[in-house]
């Protein structure tokens, strides 16, 4: 029974990582029908900027403050220097564009940051949470709540403001979206700015339990893009469970059945759910009338 | 006709190009550096197959290319069977095992299709990894040699290990090449690139959509196989790195950068990832930023990948 | 000139190992050049990071040996890379000095090839040893999936029997992950387990012992000597870490060793020097390549000659050579030529090493 | 209102509007009538900025819009339903006429989108479903019921009428009638032709990306030449 | 006999009845209509009929046998043949191409065949090749066959898809507005065709918003309205069925279909 409690204490932590990772790719998505690749390297660059900006004496908060819009800024720049100007390329083409940015922010980093593994301190300390003879690590809560915290910010977004339509008007038809006076160009930029701040955010988050290195990103963006896909790409409530969803499957895999094949059981159940509900759990599948 | 006239052409610049490189090698070394450049090359023409002609993603093919180095490793060590001939027991099972996974994974379309085949290629090198009694685990397997260099060798031709798998990689891509070529101009091919443009309007002709995606996976996945017996044959041994996720889109950013609907931008794609790191060595410490650089480069200049952009810049020239 | 070829895994998933491997043979041909080089030959070195790839390890051997025409090579920082050279080596006859843990490797002997680390089945037995003098004999394992946790696990499995040591729960975790307490959760319930193994490297028993803390275990745990550096303190934090026992080399405690340990100037030398030059520890891995390209200097003098033949032939001869790693003897029917002794076992104390034995 | 003066624009290398002149005063509604692939979709695409210009000038109220990008004209007034419709399929159709009028917040959007209803029943039974799942007439009306949530000063209309039924193309007539009542301009380009010119107050013909006949519509009804291309037996 | 047999047909999305039982039939040689208002149901009928939806109610038989529910290749195969009213062009590929994906059926063999380029592909290929150049010349596209296909205007698409439908060598063809995007005169020539087609003895299934055109040449028409068919008979019974006008026509129309009469 406390064995239980416990794997589902290290699923929902691991998947609240995926999810916080999963819900970085929803907004440039939904702009622009383009998984970015170099998502994962946000997250990276959140955590070694606030790991060496700490280091060099800066109080935590800031430390992660400065690091979100330093990876926004990195965000905006991605957009700007070669997502913009390949902007009529094929999706493909995109894809390949952010393989080879996360290709290079991982090679600057190496050669900005250094090649070591560090951490962060515990934002609540060490001290494990006891409940019901389980335990839970008080950052595991910082995690879960920032994801929730980002899950709602977007979904409000999506939802409810005029900018988050004009999103998912750009990417559903940027020339149609052009004709009813959306600035596409800005809406790139601001997904961009706001997918690599979500990333950083979850970096600073995370740093604490994951640790964190120059080459972190790319585990991190192929766990948070099955996550995301499992949930149904796009969708932040997709994100979110798929996320969860994700961590606890690894972690129910690696406490009942074996440690060695739970990536591997997690991926089967992917593809069993895809195949009955081939838009992920929550995706739509798009109406299109000939 | 002009179509015909360009396969001959095509074919004709690759093999001249294949035989002539060797008279200006300076070391056995660039024999090496070739003989990868035609393996990879292999395996993505199969790739512009599956995503250029009938536009359908893989992020798994590493894993076919994985199941033809491992049978050439496993099948000689445990079955007793020639390297050989293990290769084209590499391929049928690559072959049946796409036909098999194909059907349910080829309804699922964009991304969702990209992490299906990316799950499948997990499995695969996760497979290969795990089960360390027969496949060594992650420190990998010798592989046997295949025996032919002592057979020339009694026939009175000595030729070194690297010049031969020079010439049997030359070789293998000059037929990958010609048959993916006929295929692009054939009926079939027709049909792949139809149902690339619109699924609907395919069926409404008579495609059997589901039928002809199945063909293009299972023909790339038989290409990725025999390039990754060819690789573990001509290294010795192979590593589950072969069936790795990182292998994948190494394939991917090749057939994309070469140009994804071209035979000969396959090769371009495959002979720049391939000779990029070797040139890098230069600057080690800067080579990930190059190489990063250089696929964003392209990829802005030339959205369509290098071959048709080029072609297409030449062509603009010449009216 | 002397020319020296090196490929490692300076980057990759592997760069734990190669990154040091590569400053420590960088830092070394520079210092023996600037002493003069050898026999007032300087050494040309060429380096290649294979990124961990096999496939692209053996490109570089091929290069360094056809196209850098070196004499000898240093490298393979993996068991996978060190394979994927060796044939080379062997066919062309080059003596090449591998830096990577597995037995096979020089078992059965190859002609050419050489390796300074000791073998992991060594780490093994080291550990088995210090645990049953403390009288544990069931234990419970949790390993890396990576190569140098897999092949750990895979040893450690084969001499427990003859060590007298039952393996009892034997888990794993990817490298990536970032929470192991399923697997430790499962271990802790296993009945009669005395004490934890988790051999691996990188991240993960970083995360392996904070979990291990926070699940409030209460046996020992020991790491492997993948893990045998500062920074593995510094990760886990001093609190996490306290107690937990592992195999090191003599490297890691420089400051521990009695003045007259045999290894007490080699170790606080390079240590020193190292330092001075990269603002960082060395870590054992370090270690490996400083011993192998000291080794390959110390041959080639002896050998007096750059002919690959006769320097092969002189490290075979080479007998009782201080590195930091050990002691070695090569002979014709070893090219490892260290012995259990040159592993000590460790402890973490007050976030600092302690040496037991 | 509008000027275009020697328009030039091309596909790759290939030019398609080879110096067009053309004029539309405030209030008119003018129409441009020619042959399938003559140029009329890619000179609307040049005025409202989707399709870029290779030679010539447009200037819309005196301004030119050389340097206005497509988003930045509607803000001037400019606002088009285009060929092909061009919904926004995954989103609802009351997003769509929302993301129409999406320079506006204030209180009049919620009441153009009750103009819209009213003018479009069928869309506001509709309205909480995906667009892409409309009828292709449904979408068509979408189309130009989403420009007019714009409060164009000129409306640019790509066949407004193709794919609607007889009741609703002589609708659509009506409405573009009583558009320049409310002193709206429209560029209309029709195939049907009749029915364009007959509501025009001046017309141009079309043909291979040059205009080759203009005049005021009840002359252009009448010419022979016309008849003969453009408006059949 | 009938080549098309419609019985109860029927569909609904989410709540709403597209098609409710609707039936009819068609004869070689025939040109039976379809029309009605916007959205209803006219579409979404040829979808269910060339197996694009899988109906909810009713039966399709062509030719005698059942093909409810039959994927679209196989009715292909069976001589059915179609165009989109929301164009589905092959985009990327030639002019040419499209009309020859047309004649996939004709020219598909193994894939092997394909693969190592032997004579028989050849053959078959060369052959679709040429009547492809002549079905473009029928629709005034031979100059554009070398364009790729996403270049042409819209109403050069509309005729382009013709051209591909016809190159399956259809016993029955569905055409969906194929007129629409085209200008009076240019709808005559569609007129033209569409009666060269019926009198060589195909079966033709239209919808189309042009009054003229439909009165014109329609053998028989069926009105729906809301998914329901409210009216069917000859041009002349139809154009002055007062539901019919009410709903569809309005007065102007009848009046010149009158004429045309
Ligand atoms: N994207 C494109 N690329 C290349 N050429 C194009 C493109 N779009 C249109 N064209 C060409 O430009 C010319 C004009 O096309 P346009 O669409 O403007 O004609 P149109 O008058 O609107 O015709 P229609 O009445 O058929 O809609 C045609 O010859 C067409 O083939
Ligand atoms: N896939 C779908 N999802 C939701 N609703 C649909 C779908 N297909 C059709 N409908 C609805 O069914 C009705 C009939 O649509 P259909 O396209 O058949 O009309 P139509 O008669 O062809 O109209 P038009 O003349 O405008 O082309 C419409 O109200 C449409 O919204
Ligand atoms: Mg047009
Ligand atoms: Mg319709």
């Amino acid at each position: 029974m406390d064995a239980l409690l416990q794997f589902i204490f290290s699923g929902m932590t691991v998947g609240a990582v995926y999810a916080l990772v999963a819900l970085g790719f929803t907004i440039i998505y939904n702009a622009s029908d383009v998984v970015n690749f170099a998502q994962g390297e946000f997250v990276m660059l959140g955590g070694m900027i606030t790991v060496f900006a700490h280091q060099a004496g800066m109080p935590l908060p800031l430390a992660a403050a400065m690091a979100v819009v330093a990876a926004a800024g990195g965000g905006v720049a991605l957009n700007r220097l070669a997502i913009e100007p390949a902007r009529s390329a094929p999706v493909v083409s995109l894809i390949i564009i952010t393989i080879g940015a996360s290709i290079l922010i991982r090679g600057a980093a190496r050669l900005i940051f250094d090649k070591q593994l560090h951490r962060l301190p515990s934002f609540s300390g060490d001290t494990p949470i006891r409940i019901m003879g389980a335990t839970i690590l008080p950052q595991s809560l910082w995690v879960m709540g920032g994801a929730v915290a980002v899950f709602i910010g977007l979904w409000l977004f999506f939802s409810r403001t005029l900018t988050g339509k004009a999103v998912l008007a750009t990417a559903n038809n940027r020339i149609a979206a052009q004709l009813v006076g959306i600035n596409t160009r800005w809406i790139m930029t601001l997904s961009f700015g706001l997918s690599a701040a979500i990333g950083a955010l979850a970096g600073v988050l995370v740093t604490p339990i994951t640790l964190v290195s120059y080459d972190v990103g790319v585990a991190l963006a192929l766990k948070g893009f099955a996550a995301a896909m499992l949930g149904g790409m796009g969708n932040p409530r997709g994100a979110l469970l798929g996320g969860i969803l994700l961590g606890l499957l690894e972690s129910m895999t690696a406490g009942y059945l074996s440690s060695q094949y739970k990536d591997a059981v997690a991926f089967i159940v992917i593809l069993a759910v895809l195949f009955v509900m081939p838009q992920g759990i929550f995706g739509k599948k798009p109406v299109e009338r000939v | 006709m002009t179509a015909a006239r360009g396969k001959w052409l095509q074919l004709a610049v690759l093999a001249i190009v294949i035989a002539a490189l060797p008279l200006i090698f300076p070391s056995g070394y660039y024999y090496r550096v070739g003989a990868l450049i035609f393996v990879n090359a292999l395996s993505v023409v199969g790739l512009v197959i599956l995503i250029g002609l009938a536009g359908q993603i893989s992020l798994g093919h590493a894993g076919f290319a994985g199941i033809g180095a491992y049978a050439c490793a496993l099948a000689p060590a445990h079955l007793g069977l020639h390297p050989g001939l293990a290769l084209v027991l590499g391929a049928v099972v690559s072959g049946l095992l796409a036909l098999l996974i194909g059907r349910p994974i080829l309804r699922l379309k964009g991304y969702y299709l990209a992490v299906a085949t990316l799950g499948f290629g997990i499995l695969v090198s996760m497979v290969l990894t795990n089960e360390r009694a027969l496949t060594g685990g992650p420190d990998g397997m010798a592989v046997e040699d295949i025996g032919l260099r002592p057979l020339l060798r009694d026939l009175g031709w000595r030729i070194s290990g690297g010049e031969f798998w020079y010439g049997i990689s030359g070789i293998a891509l000059l037929i990958g090449a010609w048959m993916a070529l006929n295929l692009l101009d054939s009926p079939t091919g027709r049909a792949m690139r139809a149902l690339h443009g619109s699924e609907v309007a395919a069926s409404t002709v008579g495609i059997d959509v589901a039928r002809q995606k199945l063909r293009a996976f299972v023909i790339s996945a038989v290409y990725a196989s025999v390039a990754g017996s060819l690789l573990a044959l001509q290294n010795g041994f192979v590593t589950p790195d072969i069936a790795g996720f990182m292998h994948s889109i190494e394939m991917v950013t090749m057939a994309v950068l070469g140009g994804v609907g071209s035979v000969i931008g396959a090769v371009l794609g495959a002979a720049i990832l391939t000779l990029l790191p070797q040139v890098l060595t230069v600057f080690a410490e800067y080579e990930q930023l190059v190489l990063g650089a250089v696929m964003i480069i392209v990829m802005i200049f030339m959205p369509q990948g290098l071959l048709p952009s080029i072609m297409r810049r030449i062509r603009g020239r010449g009216e | 000139e002397i020319r020296l070829g090196a490929s490692v895994s300076a980057t990759g998933p592997a760069a734990f190992l190669g990154d040091p491997e590569a400053k420590t043979i960088e830092m070394m041909v520079e210092e023996i050049n600037a002493g003069g080089g050898i026999d007032g030959e300087e050494i040309v070195l060429t380096l290649y990071d294979d990124g961990g790839d096999p496939n692209k390890a053996r490109t570089f051997a091929t290069r360094l040996i056809e196209d850098d025409e070196v004499v000898a090579i240093i490298g393979g920082s993996t068991t996978g890379t060190t394979i994927s050279i060796l044939d080379m080596a062997e066919d062309e006859g080059i003596p090449f000095i591998s830096l990577a843990g597995a037995i096979s490797i020089v078992d059965p002997v190859r002609e050419y090839v050489f390796k300074t680390p000791h073998t992991d089945r060594m780490a093994c037995e080291k550990i088995f040893t210090d645990m049953k003098a403390q009288d544990i004999t069931k234990i419970g394992m949790i390993s890396g999936t990576d190569g140098f946790g897999a092949s750990m696990q895979a040893e450690c499995k084969e001499v427990a029997g003859d060590q007298g040591i039952e393996i009892l729960a034997d888990e794993t975790y990817g490298p990536q992950d970032a929470d192991m307490t399923p697997q430790l959760t499962r271990i802790r319930d296993t009945e009669g387990v005395q004490a934890v193994l988790n051999p691996g490297f990188g991240q993960g028993p970083a995360i392996v012992t904070r979990n291990y803390a926070q699940l409030g275990f209460e046996i020992p745990m020991y790491q492997s000597h993948g893990v045998a550096s500062n920074a593995f303190i510094e990760l886990t934090g001093k609190d996490a870490a306290e107690g937990i026992r592992l195999p090191g080399t003599a490297l890691l405690i420089g400051d521990l060793l009695a003045e007259d340990d045999p290894q007490y100037k080699v170790v606080t030398e390079y240590t020193a020097a190292y330092q001075a030059k990269y603002n960082e520890e060395p870590s054992t891995f370090a270690g490996y390549a400083h011993d192998a390209v000291a080794l390959l200097a110390d041959a080639i003098a002896r050998a007096g000659s750059t002919e690959p033949d006769a320097i092969r032939d002189a490290l075979e001869e080479t007998s009782g050579f201080v590195g930091t790693t050990g002691t070695y003897s090569f002979t014709p029917e070893d090219h490892l030529g260290l012995d259990l002794s040159a592993f000590r076992m460790l402890e973490i104390a007050d976030g600092g090493w302690k040496q037991l034995d | 209102m509008l000027t275009v003066e020697g328009l030039r624009s091309r596909y790759g290398r290939i030019e398609v509007l080879h110096g067009v002149n053309l004029q539309v005063k405030p209030g008119e509604i003018v129409t441009v009538v020619g042959a399938n692939g003559a140029g009329k979709t890619t000179l609307l695409k040049c005025l409202s900025g989707t399709q870029p210009v290779s030679g010539g000038s447009i200037s819309f109220r005196g301004q030119s819009l050389a340097s206005v990008p497509a988003h930045g004209r509607l803000k001037l007034g400019l606002a088009q339903s285009p060929e092909g419709r061009q919904i926004f399929s995954n989103l609802t159709v009351e997003e769509n006429l929302r993301l129409g009028a999406f320079l506006y917040t204030d209180d009049r959007v919620a009441q153009d989108m009750g103009d819209a209803f009213a003018m479009f029943p069928v869309l506001k039974e509709k309205r909480n479903l995906p667009a892409g799942g409309l009828s292709g007439g449904q979408q068509q009306m979408l189309a130009i019921a989403r420009a007019l949530m714009g409060r164009p000063s000129c409306l640019l209309l790509d066949e407004p009428s193709m794919g609607l039924a007889p009741l609703l193309v002589a609708q659509i007539f009506e409405v573009v009638t009583s558009l320049r009542d409310r002193q709206v301009t429209v560029l209309l380009v029709e195939q049907n032709a009749y029915g364009a010119l007959k509501i025009a107050d001046r017309g141009y013909v079309m043909e291979t990306g040059r205009i080759t006949i203009a005049g005021p519509a009840g002359d252009l009804i009448t010419d022979p030449r016309i008849r003969e291309a453009y408006l059949g037996t | 006999m009938s080549l098309l047999e419609i019985n109860g047909l029927g569909i609904s999305f989410g709540g709403l009845k597209a098609v409710n039982d609707v039936s009819f039939s068609v004869k070689p040689g025939e040109i039976v209509s379809v029309i009605g208002p916007n959205g209803a149901g006219k579409t979404t009928l040829f979808n269910m009929i060339s197996g694009i939806y899988l109906p909810g109610r009713g039966s399709v038989r062509l030719n005698g046998t059942d093909v409810t529910g039959i994927a679209p290749h196989k009715l292909a195969e069976m001589g059915l043949s179609r165009t989109f009213q929301n164009l589905q062009i092959f985009q990327e590929m030639s002019v040419l191409d499209n009309v020859l994906a047309g004649f996939h059926l004709q020219e598909r063999g193994s894939v092997i065949a394909d693969l190592l380029s032997l004579p028989g592909m050849r053959r078959r290929a060369a052959n679709a090749r040429d009547e492809a150049g002549k079905l473009l010349a029928r629709v005034r596209l031979d100059r554009e066959q070398g364009q790729k296909a996403g270049n042409l205007s819209y109403g050069a698409l509309k005729r382009l898809e013709i051209a591909r439908a016809l190159a399956l060598n259809p016993r029955i063809l569905l055409l969906d507005e194929p007129a629409a995007g085209c200008n009076a005169v240019e709808t005559e020539e569609i007129d033209r065709l569409i009666a060269e087609l019926a009198a060589s003895g195909i079966a033709i299934l239209l919808v189309e918003h042009d009054m003229k055109l439909v009165m014109r040449i329609s053998n028989h028409i069926v009105v729906l309205d809301h998914g329901e068919k409210i009216a069917e008979g000859d041009p002349a019974t139809v154009s002055r069925d007062p539901q019919v006008i009410a709903a569809y026509l309005g007065r102007e129309e009848t009046e010149a279909a009158d004429a045309d009469g």
